[in-house]
């Protein structure tokens, strides 16, 4: 089943590769249907999903390499069941919004957009460590292919500095993985999360993962590959950047870093926070300034999967179940933000601030989904921003309560450069004549959206079914950090 | 004084020295260098006819007779190459053969 | 759904109708769906009112839905109606109800009136959710939306540049506020494992909790008192109070209709009431309270201070909400809870009257709003004349009209609080009172009286239409008798469990009992104040321009509102701006990705290069490589 | 040393036997024929080859000959299998530009037959002797295959090049061998140079450690380890492009094959006092191929950097110094062999319309023919190491054998250069895939070309996802003989 999920896309991009000739639509309709069918049977995992077991499910388990102890196992529980539904989700929407801007190469495109597909479902369900790192590395090749191909002006820097970028960090995880499989004598990540590691062996192997998925989350300073990434990618591309790419990296943290390396993980509790903190507020500062949409929003990425990382390092229940809601969440919002500026840059062909202005005069309906995305980034109670940010901040605040303030003063500075850039490109008289001649959005773009508006008002309001999903992992998780219980912290 | 394994060991140590410093140190032509070459050959058959001799083991003797055989084809060889090269480029000058680098 | 769910649900429902079928079912379709909302929030917030506060019925609570849950984190979304909660339902729903009607007429050339409406009622939405709550979270929930509806609604005429900076500048402010508001929850809930509303009372009534606790850049601080002070800063956002007021008078930017009703009647006093509904704890910290006192006597005074010079009509009462709000925080400063929700009510009425009179006054001036260019309008348009005076009157505190009984109380609980800080703001209380006479009669004979500054639209000005006047006049009655019928909330134990008293916190009880000349003193500050009105605007009329002329720098002072505009700009967002252009420039595009990234692809380059220049294609280069190689080994390595 | 007569068991020899037989048989036949007879050496040589396979396939078990200094093992034969095949495949893809640059004479076959049977030999040398011969024989023929193209000044010139320092070389290596005879007392054979490093004490001789010292310099140039490399881009770049291909692989087999037997089982006494050297062998290749290969714009050239670069990492195999580390080296070698030729086999495709060695040539090739750049993408992709490619499976063996190992610094350096080599594999595909296409260039495949192409193409799609059967091969071939 797992592995259904995992594939298909694969299956349907040979086929696509295979099947279809010089026609773009039968791409695009085909890239659609395989990856709605994806999504349903994602959705059937979900239906058959036991939240109340900490335990991996739907488990499978071959031998792949049995002189070297490797196995193609896969297995979902509750903390990566959501970012497979998230990835399943997004993919479809994906498609959809490059259905007019992506005109050259379209089944190529397709095709490598199905590949990122398989290989980042494949990366939250792999409970097989090499298997888990084969599929981090395989995700770059097609997200170089789109950047580079289908991307902006700047393209082939943006391309060339993402890939060796994440690839340089990923390297060193490469050692610790090995470190760990060698030491650990298996490379099974239910039987290393078992293991008992010795201090100093954590504290090196640590590193290495930190490296690897600072990157790619990307933490600061190691965050200088995402604002060109995204400002160049295609906007299908930076949707599926920002919702699920930087994903990864958290999820690696929360996967392996913390059940794995729980007492390194509490050494470097301070570091964590430390640059947490710095891009919290750092790249809200820098994001204040950009004159670039899709480089703000970058930025904004930037800041908020600060708030991630430092809810995962709390170590209770709140700011870990915030964090990865938060994660969920910046999928949604970013890549609904992003799929937003793909809305205005296909119209008017330009991503600067300046250039617009006034435009909801012309589109009332893009103004106002772009109002509730901006509110949700913004972390308005009642949109699934709050939601999440609210239990990060309240996770920190048991955790520390001097990081706790200092990181939400950056919710203030999150409003602050979210509603000015609002102002400067919706609000306002037209300045551009060009955007005097706008059209609101269409159906297939509202359709886009649609879901994305239901999930920020649904998690906003009722966050419960989501929440539910990955509580009694959450637990569990923190069982194995062997962390003390918050109850116990607030009496002390 | 009686000459020892020593000195012969310093002999092919020389010679070598020698050899090998006209490889690099020569900027003239092909045929100094493939002297030289000649010469680090016999350093290594100094070296292994002394050893041969002085620990009374016949093996070092005759495995310069193949050194020898093997110096023989190599020049041949080396010189066939030369004569190639001379006739594209009218030249065995060391400092003129640098068409690729980097 | 209980009925007290629907008085929540049905302007959300509204609002939702209104915004997104506009289209479908057309402007008067939108509006009508709003005003059907609110009628019914309206209808059923006064049967719970009298249920609750007329009648002898108990505390309500329902528990709706359960919201976030997380480990032991546990809120839900939840209705507690208790006396309190019972007259913030009627002040919200029954004047969010007549804003929406008047709006008919206010708005009624404007194009965008079905979003208008749509978001008056998602206000609505927000606030009763807000007085409605029972546990904190959800009280931020609707903290934060009203702030969005009042966000939305400054900026509802988004061309205007300065609408929707207003809207950003009010959006942040509160977002401060915020700030502590957010990590007093934090703190709640880290001492008392729960937020919702009776158990945290509960405990902190039985001292179940930790008394003092760390907290940065503090040390150890008491307990209660930080939390009380963190609340309390969302307090001063949300309710405007000296260091956070900056955002309400250029909120003035949004409509009228939407000054009245946020920005005097309800939004704004959110803070009081949180205040009040939060005494429990408030009461256990002195310091707390003394600062609430304090900042709320500064504000009175201050905000006082800075109408007196004002010339925008809507200015000078957004200054006097200021200063309002600023009374009853220091009211509820001295344990005179029930005084400063008396005057909530109260000046819930007379202030959003003369909002809407103001409105008139503008719609007649066609959106004139300096009144150094209108006068003589008392003629034209008598009746908004006749219930701005009513207005000017109840706000001033002439006897026997709603403002002379609530802030009769107010300062004289203050005066009978016998604190240091009592006493204190006891005397601004009643310096900014003659302020306050002051500056309303200045507006009444700026406007109404004298001469007719502008011709033009002097001819053209008219009586708003009915559906103006209507609500115009239900509120005047409100101004007129809110306070009689509201003496009663101000007796012992009215509230009940609502308002907790510390044992000795009684300044309301004794506020009764006051010398006489306290009594007297707010009318002879009336005199005082309409006695210089009257000399300085209607005998002596250049005596205003000598003045300001003699004392230029305090004119200017205060017409700069002590400055803090300017002050705050340079502090916060030029050097935010500065900052984030350094950090992005300097931080990012030179140190990080200069030095660091490209840095390190340069070196690599250098070292190709480098690595290039040996590979010179001379072959004794090549040997000589080899040899020293051969040498560096031999010597390592033997 | 006696050799008796009965220690000669020549069908251990029989592989090498045959290719000699058969090489001068060809010579002899090209001799007879005239231009017709080109074809006919042709396949003859395809067919040789394949029979020499199946010759060594058949052999099993372990022997030895000429007194111990000829040995055959399972090693040696998984070994000369790739060495054939590296010696087959570019024979197999490039007959167009035989034919097309006059190197049809049948000659060039025999003299490849002969590099390879010098190979063979090395890798089955049982004595320094054996060692020297067997080097000669491949080197002597590597400098005239290098100079094949008499008409060109740049095939002259790598011919020249490679002889100059491919005999420095020699002599350093027979020098090492020289002061190891005297320092063992006359020991030539592995297996009694080996006894006698048992011996304690024998270590501070340092006679003898400058001897292996010298030697591993010798085999390092032979797999153009840095600072040995210094021949290899220019030589790479000079020869023509079969012989490039032909290079790239199959000498470095031959000498990994004897490296193997040098560290593993002469000198693993002294382990101590020459893993250093191979340790910084393989720093120095790393760092040499990745960075140097930064500037370059000949993709001949680049892949001469590429491939030092890949030496370095082999080394790392050899330096862990264990049955995990050996195997990594049998398989990245395989890996490696199949990487190489699919790329030269692209580059001599091009060829036909005089194009294909610059990187600039490649200009937009996705546009034009995207199976193509797809194939050639891939290529660079698994030679950066990048998963799911054969190219990663290589380097996650190797690495595993080192962090094993303890070699954790040595792994991490590893891994760091290998991300910025990677940049220049990714220029290639930037070039093809971002760069718009100016040129009405295509790539033709003949029938060889094609073949090779898509057999090694999936070969490496395979073994990056399913690479047991290599595995167990190269697993099989360390177990019998370690």
């Amino acid at each position: 089943m797992l592995s259904l999920v995992t594939f298909l896309p694969l299956v349907g991009a040979l086929v696509i590769a295979i099947g279809v000739h010089r026609n773009p639509d039968r791409a695009r309709y085909a890239a659609l249907m395989v990856s709605l069918v994806t999504f349903v049977l994602s959705l059937l995992l979900l239906h058959g999903f036991d939240s109340d077991s900490h335990a991996f499910q739907f488990l499978e388990e071959r031998p792949w390499l049995p002189a070297f102890g490797l196995h193609y196992r896969m297995g979902v529980d509750g903390i990566s069941l959501p970012f497979v539904l998230l990835t399943t989700f997004l993919t479809p929407i994906c498609i959809l919004s490059s259905w007019e801007s992506v005109q050259k190469h379209v089944k190529e495109y397709m095709i490598a957009f199905l590949a990122l597909e398989t290989f980042v479902v494949g990366v939250f369900c792999a409970l097989d460590f090499i298997v888990f790192y084969i599929l981090w590395e395989a995700m770059l090749i097609p997200m170089f292919l789109i950047i580079g191909v289908w991307g902006g002006p700047n393209r082939i820097y943006a391309a060339m500095k993402f890939f060796l970028y994440t690839l340089a960090g990923s390297v060193l995880m490469l050692i610790a993985v090995l470190a760990l499989g060698i030491e650990g004598g298996t490379f099974s990540i239910p039987k290393l999360m078992e293991h008992p590691f010795s201090l100093s062996f954590q504290m090196w192997v640590f590193l290495g993962f930190f490296v690897s998925f600072s990157v790619k989350v990307p933490m600061w300073p190691v965050h200088t590959w995402l604002p060109d990434a995204h400002v160049e990618a295609p906007t299908a591309g930076s949707v599926i950047l920002a919702g699920i790419l930087l994903k990864m990296g958290a999820y690696g943290f929360l996967r392996f870093s913390i059940p794995m390396l729980p007492d390194a993980s509490r050494e470097f509790v301070p570091l964590i926070f430390g640059l947490s903190l710095m891009a919290i507020v750092y790249t809200a500062l820098v994001a204040l300034m950009q004159k670039d949409l899709k480089k703000l929003i970058a930025y904004s990425s930037v800041s908020h999967m600060g708030f991630v990382t430092m809810g995962l390092f709390t170590f209770n229940q709140q700011g870990v179940e915030g964090g990865i809601l938060q994660m969920i969440n910046h999928g949604i919002v970013a890549g609904a933000l992003f799929l937003l500026v793909g809305v205005v840059y296909d119209r008017l062909h330009t991503r600067e601030i300046v250039k617009f202005g006034g435009l909801v005069q012309r589109m009332p309906i893009y103004a106002f989904i772009f109002m509730v995305f901006t509110m949700a980034s913004v972390g308005l109670p009642g949109t699934n921003g709050f939601v999440g940010e609210f239990l990060i901040l309240l996770g920190a605040f048991l955790a520390s309560k001097a990081v706790a303030v200092v990181a939400a003063s950056g919710v203030v500075l999150g409003a602050a450069y979210m509603l000015w850039m609002y102002k400067r490109v919706v609000f306002g008289e037209i300045r551009n004549p060009e955007v005097s001649v706008l059209a609101d959005v269409n159906r297939r773009e509202l359709v886009a959206f649609a879901p994305l508006i239901a999930l920020v008002l649904w998690i906003g309001f009722y966050p419960k079914p989501f929440l539910d999903i990955f509580h009694t992992s959450v637990q569990h998780l923190l069982e194995q950090a062997k962390v003390v219980k918050v109850g116990a912290l607030a009496l002390k | 004084m009686a000459v020892g394994l020593n000195h012969y060991l310093v002999l092919g140590a020389m010679l070598f020295t020698i050899g090998i410093l006209g490889i690099f140190l020569n900027r003239r032509n092909v045929i100094l260098i493939m002297m030289s070459i000649e010469l680090v050959l016999l350093a290594v058959n100094v070296n292994l006819v002394a050893f041969s001799r002085f620990m009374g083991h016949v093996d070092g003797q005759i495995i310069t007779f193949f050194v020898m055989t093997v110096a023989a084809a190599e020049a041949a060889i080396g010189l066939a190459i030369l004569v190639a090269f001379f006739r594209n480029r009218a030249t065995i000058d060391v400092e003129e053969i640098d068409s690729m680098k980097g | 759904m209980s009925a007290n769910q629907l008085i929540v649900l049905t302007p959300l429902m509204g609002s939702l109708v209104a915004g997104l079928l506009a289209g479908r079912i057309g402007k008067g379709g939108a509006i009508g769906a709003t005003i059907v909302g609110m009628l019914i929030s309206a209808i059923l917030s006064i049967r719970v009112f009298m249920e609750v506060a007329v009648g002898n019925a108990p505390t309500i609570q329902e528990e709706v839905f359960s919201w976030i849950v997380s480990g032991q984190f546990t809120v839900h979304f939840g209705i507690l109606i208790d006396r309190i909660t019972a007259i913030m339902l009627i002040v919200v729903s029954g004047i969010s109800t007549l804003i929406h009607i008047y709006s008919i007429g206010y708005m009624e050339e404007d194009p965008d009136q079905p979003r208008f409406f749509s978001y008056l009622s998602l206000f609505t939405f927000a606030m009763l959710t807000l007085v409605t709550a029972d546990n904190f979270l959800q009280l931020f929930f609707g903290w934060e939306g009203v702030g969005l509806a009042s966000y939305l609604l400054i900026g509802f005429w988004y061309k205007k540049e300065s609408a929707c900076n207003a809207a950003i500048k009010a959006f942040l402010v509160n977002r401060v506020g915020d700030f502590g508001f957010a990590l007093g929850i934090f703190t709640i809930f880290l001492i008392f494992g729960t937020l919702d509303y009776t158990q945290v009372f509960q405990m902190a009534a039985n001292g179940e909790f930790k008394q003092m606790m760390d907290f940065p850049l503090l040390g150890q601080v008491p307990t209660i008192t930080l939390i009380c002070l963190l609340l309390f800063i969302g307090a001063m956002g949300k309710s405007a109070q000296f260091f956070l007021h900056t955002w309400l008078p250029d909120a003035m930017e949004g409509p009228t209709p939407v000054s009245a009703l946020i920005h005097a009647a309800t939004m704004v006093t959110a803070g009081v009431f949180m205040v009040c509904r939060a005494s429990p704890l408030f009461e256990l910290s002195p310091t707390a309270l003394e600062v609430v006192t304090v900042v709320g006597a500064v504000t009175a005074l201050f905000a006082a201070s800075v109408g007196l010079v004002q010339n925008d009509i809507k200015k000078v009462i957004a200054y006097s909400t200021c200063s309002q709000l600023g009374y009853m925080f220091f009211a509820a400063g001295v344990s005179a809870y029930a005084a400063s929700m008396f005057h909530l009510m109260t000046h819930a009425f007379f202030k959003a009257l003369l909002f809407l009179s103001a409105g008139a006054v503008i719609h007649a001036m066609h959106h004139e709003q300096d009144m150094r260019r209108m006068g003589g309008l008392a003629k034209k348009i008598p009746m908004t004349y006749a219930v701005m005076m009513i207005g000017t009157l109840a706000l001033t505190g002439f006897p026997f009209l709603a403002g002379f009984y609530s802030k009769d109380a107010i300062l004289e609980s203050a005066y009978a609080a016998h604190s240091m800080v009592g006493i204190f703001a006891w005397s601004m209380g009643m310096l900014a009172a003659v302020l306050t006479t002051f500056y309303s009669f200045r507006l009444v004979f700026m406007t109404f009286h004298g001469q007719p500054a502008d011709q033009h639209t002097y001819h053209h000005a008219h009586e708003a239409p009915w559906s103006m006047r209507g609500p115009l006049v239900v509120l005047a009655v409100g101004a007129v008798f809110a306070g009689v019928v509201g003496v009663p909330m101000i007796e012992k134990q009215w509230f009940r469990e609502a308002i907790f008293l510390a044992p000795g916190h009684d300044a309301l009880e004794n506020s009764h009992h006051v010398p006489g000349w306290v009594k007297w003193l707010p009318f002879a500050a009336f005199l005082l104040g309409l006695a210089t009105a009257w000399m300085m605007y209607m005998r002596l009329t250049q005596l205003p321009g000598i003045l300001a002329e003699t004392f230029r720098r305090t004119h200017r002072f205060l017409v700069n509102a002590w400055y803090f505009d300017r002050l705050y700009d340079w502090m916060f967002v030029q050097m935010a701006k500065k900052i984030g252009e350094g950090l992005w420039r300097t931080g990012d595009e030179t140190i990080i990705d200069g030095y660091g990234v490209n840095g390190a692809a340069a070196n690599c380059a250098r070292i190709a290069g480098w690595l290039r220049s040996i590979q010179s294609g001379y072959v004794y280069h090549y040997a000589f490589v080899m040899v020293i190689g051969v040498l560096v080994l031999v010597t390592v390595y033997t | 040393m006696s050799v008796e007569m009965q220690d000669i068991h020549l069908v251990y020899m029989m592989p090498e036997i045959l290719v000699a037989v058969m090489a001068m048989a060809l010579l002899l036949l090209s001799a007879w024929t005239h231009k017709g007879g080109a074809g006919v050496v042709h396949w003859l040589t395809v067919l040789t080859i394949v029979g020499v396979i199946l010759v060594i396939h058949v052999g099993e078990g372990t022997g030895t000959t000429f007194g111990g200094q000829f040995v055959t093992d399972a090693m040696s034969r998984y070994m000369k299998v790739l060495m054939c095949l590296g010696m087959i495949i570019p024979v197999i893809m490039s007959r167009d530009y035989i034919r097309a640059h006059a190197m049809d004479g049948g000659e060039y076959h025999v003299v490849s037959m002969f590099a390879m049977l010098g190979g063979m030999i090395l890798a089955s040398s049982g004595g320094f002797v054996i060692l020297y011969l067997g080097l000669e024989l491949m080197s002597l023929s590597f400098y005239v295959l290098a100079a094949w193209r008499r008409d060109d000044v740049r095939s002259g010139e790598a011919g020249l090049k490679y002889f100059v320092l491919g005999s420095m070389a020699s002599g350093l290596l027979l020098y090492g061998i020289s002061m190891i005879y005297g320092a063992t007392g006359g020991a030539t054979g592995f297996k009694e140079v080996a006894a006698l490093l048992a011996t304690p004490g024998i270590h501070d001789n340092q006679l003898l450690v400058l001897g292996m010292v010298m030697v591993l310099a010798g085999m390092g140039f032979k797999v153009a380890a840095a600072p040995f490399h210094m021949w290899a881009p220019d030589v790479y770049q000079g020869a023509p492009t079969p012989v490039t291909a032909f290079m790239a692989v199959m000498p470095k087999v031959a000498a990994f094959a004897a490296l193997f037997r040098l560290v593993a089982d002469v000198f693993a006494p002294a382990h101590g006092q020459w893993v250093g050297v191979l340790q910084l062998f393989a720093i120095l290749s790393m760092a040499t191929g990745a960075f140097a290969g930064l500037v370059q714009t000949d993709l001949k050239r680049l892949l001469a950097y590429s491939s030092i670069g890949h030496v370095g990492y082999i080394l790392i195999g050899l330096v862990s110094n264990s049955a995990a580390g050996m195997q990594g080296v049998m398989v990245y070698l395989t890996i490696y062999l199949f990487m190489t030729v699919g790329v030269f086999a692209i580059i001599i495709s091009f060829d036909r319309q005089g194009l294909g060695e610059n990187i600039r040539d490649y200009q937009g090739l996705a546009h034009k023919q995207p199976l193509v750049a797809f194939v050639l993408a891939m290529f660079m992709f698994s030679m950066a190491g990048i998963p799911p490619l054969a190219g990663f499976i290589g380097k996650l063996n190797i690495f595993m054998a080192a962090v094993k190992a303890g070699l954790v610094p040595l792994a991490v350096l590893g891994v760091l250069f290998s991300a910025v080599s990677a940049f220049y594999y990714l220029r290639v595909v930037k070039v093809m895939y971002f760069d718009p296409a100016d040129r009405e260039s295509r790539v033709t495949f003949s029938g060889g070309g094609f073949l090779v192409v898509t057999m090694s193409m999936v070969l490496i799609l395979m073994w990056g996802i399913l690479p047991g059967d290599l595995l167990t091969w190269t697993a099989s071939s360390v177990q019998t003989w370690h």
